[in-house]
């Protein structure tokens, strides 16, 4: 593992996911940090749920407008081209599939894919925001996490303990340890990040998943 | 339905709630505090109505906003999709003095567009399979699984716009657009706080985004003629 | 019955129905008319389902913009304050009430108030538009129409024979002959046209219909 | 979703309806032939498509727009709600050589929209206790009766607007807006006929209606690099 951060590590293999005229909503928290990472010769677009499509960095202290706004309600810039919608034509955009990717952060997955990532058992129910939404709508989910809690246990799980998210599986796991991807059978373990090995992905993760063939034949494996 | 009224549509945000009572369904536009009308929640907090029921994607921020009405014990039941934010709704809540309907973001902006849309409910697939579709119908169509949601409706809809024409056509400003043009759409009695009030003819007809037919009072907050206390100016 | 053509007398009659500020809705055909009529007193909204509100008369020829139009697809204006808007939002307005009043002509109306506008008996079905959306939704649905068919059949009856645009009733119903509102227990004639008799009222009338206390006292019923 | 090209929407109608085959479901925008896209009409023709099934509120007049492909005997089955106005549609269909699938306007509108927004249906008032409600579940919500409608998509949609940027934000002009920014939403492959293409960044973010997400190509028609046949263009 190198020296970087591994919220950084993750952000930094998120981006490579990305295509050239991707519209993407990053959610809010950790995968924000995604849009510092975007490859200059590419362009993607940024949308997010509160009306914004076209959104730009955070502005420096002299030229904030209270008034734009990410879904954290942090202040953001508008791009050129970008355009102001009310919530229902928001959201309308992500149930719909119009948002080629989705980036969420999450509490658990589980071995099938399965994403809980709005709230925890027995506390009150009292936040959703348009989580479900874009779990049930976007054109591809991909989940960034840390692998593991700050107090060491596991995220990629067997069965959520979390309650669930929705009934839509994560297209794509991102942790600074490694990458999955998710087939109509679970996980199947496609990347380890730079210096990691399998053997310290296998005892950081509890759910069960396959290896990708060309893991196998980079003998990652051994 | 601002149609009983051609003209005279300014008003002052006591006139324009006057009609407010104990009890009311009141829509409260906004995303936190963009787009919110906080001179018009100033004013429902100086009349002191109770026992509202809010519907707001939040509840403002302590003591902000609907985050004030909070405090002072004036709401019963919050319908939104994200209270998380406002640590006095969660300790409200645990003490039992506010009742909670939560709904997936974009659920509460359609179930509120269907209410003005005199729809009589929707399929969405957001929510199957959680603990928010608990008791609602589920049911496949085409292939895939969705939750039956109901129209939202409210007695008052306390919106915030940038700029309104005499008429009542609406514009918005950035991200304060939001919940505002579908609670528009969506209440017996529309008020819209605004920036600024143009003549009518001013507004880009193909840039108008609530037409007029929407919008029964529209209050300029510079030119309320009655004092707000200073408590509440603070929001 | 003074010398005037039906249309002109209903057309006549039906604008003293609006109020100051009254969003309005005229159809196709026939209650288009109505716009020429309103008194000068008064201002209204006319609201086009092809999405637009604050529409104006036709253009003389000279202005015509043919991408200005009615719901009939006929040239029209645009008045000082007026909006655009697509078609699911046009027909939210309509469903949602928000039109005060829209005024459609009728082939047939039935004793209880329901309206057949769309379609005739036993012919292909193949054009509604908006018929069942205004009828449903509307405010105040008027209903404008000849009191009989050019063969003088009556077209206020006790069943509709032609197929039924939905299940609201009308709430006024205005011929060249009388005035009938809609209540709870059916048509009840408020009001004789100029020069008409209440017996040529039930010579064309086969649907049953009271009379209204007001010209009860006036002796219309004697 | 013109999602897979960032740039490089601007093509000619040959390139933009390369993909339509026999058998497809196209949307196509317009009141009549108000707001229809009447050079992309033309390059359907052109391509000799047929077996399509057409969702529009009308099918042209006869011979012009629609109507021309209708004469043709290139449409299938056709999804509206008012093709009367056309006498070609009723010998058509009398003849057993077009299917009709008639739906209120409002219901029109409202399931093309829901076909953009990922919704599974939605129940509506329209149409309650008529021939068009036969064979469709109606169910009481909330003590009034509506008919359960279920959303449209397409393969293709071909919409009509009046300027474009370079990333394919779009404008519309007047009431030649109707079904086009519908329409945009609803098929898998999005393409505008527009009187002009602006740099991006002269469209006004406020005013800006279809956002660029749901365009997939543009065309420009008088800047087609393929010429069109006599007969067509005088549609």
């Amino acid at each position: 593992m190198s020296g970087a951060k591994p919220l950084e590590i993750i952000a930094r293999r998120a981006a490579l996911e990305l295509q050239d005229g991707d519209v993407v909503n990053l959610g809010i928290g950790m995968p924000l940090l995604v849009a510092d990472y975007v490859p200059d010769d590419i362009q993607v677009y940024l949308h997010t749920e509160n009306g914004l499509l076209g959104m730009g960095p955070p502005p420096d202290s002299d030229h904030v407008d209270p008034q734009i706004v990410n879904a954290a309600k942090q202040p953001v810039t508008e791009r050129l081209g970008a355009s102001y919608f009310d919530s229902a034509s928001s959201f309308a955009m992500i149930r719909g599939a119009h948002i080629d990717v989705a980036m969420l952060g999450a509490l658990e997955v589980d071995e099938r894919g399965m994403v809980a990532n709005w709230t925890v058992p027995g506390r009150a129910v009292l936040g959703v925001g348009g989580a479900m939404d874009l779990l049930a709508g976007v054109g591809k989910l991909i989940i960034l996490m840390t692998h593991r809690t700050r107090d060491g246990v596991p995220k990629l799980v067997r069965q959520c303990r979390f309650p669930l998210t929705g009934i839509r599986p994560a297209d794509v796991v991102i942790t600074e340890l490694a990458v999955f991807r998710v087939d109509k059978d679970g996980l199947v373990l496609t990347e380890l990040q730079p210096g990691v090995t399998l053997e310290q992905v296998r005892a950081a993760t509890e759910a069960r998943f396959r290896l990708a063939p060309e893991l196998v034949a980079a003998g990652a494996a051994g | 339905m601002g149609n009983d009224v051609a003209k005279g549509k300014r008003m002052t945000a006591a006139e324009a709630l006057a009609r407010v009572k104990d009890g009311a369904t009141i829509m409260v536009g906004g995303f936190g505090l963009v787009g919110a009308p906080l001179h018009l929640i100033a004013e429902l907090e100086r009349r002191g109505v109770k026992d509202l029921t809010i519907i707001s994607n939040n509840l403002g921020e302590p003591g902000v906003g609907l985050g004030r009405l909070l405090q002072l014990g004036r709401i019963r039941k919050a319908i939104g999709s994200f209270f998380t934010s406002n640590p006095d709704v969660i300790e409200a809540y645990s003490r039992g003095e506010l009742e909670v309907e939560l709904l997936p973001q974009g659920t509460l902006a359609e179930a509120i567009r269907a209410g003005g849309a005199g729809l009589g409910g929707f399929y969405t697939p957001a929510g199957v399979g959680t603990l928010l579709a608990e008791g609602k119908e589920v049911r496949e169509l085409g292939g895939a699984l969705y939750v039956l949601e109901r129209p939202l409706r409210a007695d008052v809809a306390l919106i915030k716009a940038h700029k309104a024409d005499e008429l009542g056509n609406l514009v918005y400003y950035k991200t304060a657009r939001n919940f505002n043009p579908l609670m528009a759409t969506a209440a017996r009695w529309v008020v819209a706080e605004v920036d600024e009030i143009v003549p009518v003819g001013m507004l880009d007809p193909e840039a108008i985004v609530t037409p007029h037919l929407y919008v029964d009072a529209i209050v300029l907050p510079g030119q309320a003629s009655t004092p707000v206390p200073k408590e509440a100016s603070q929001a």
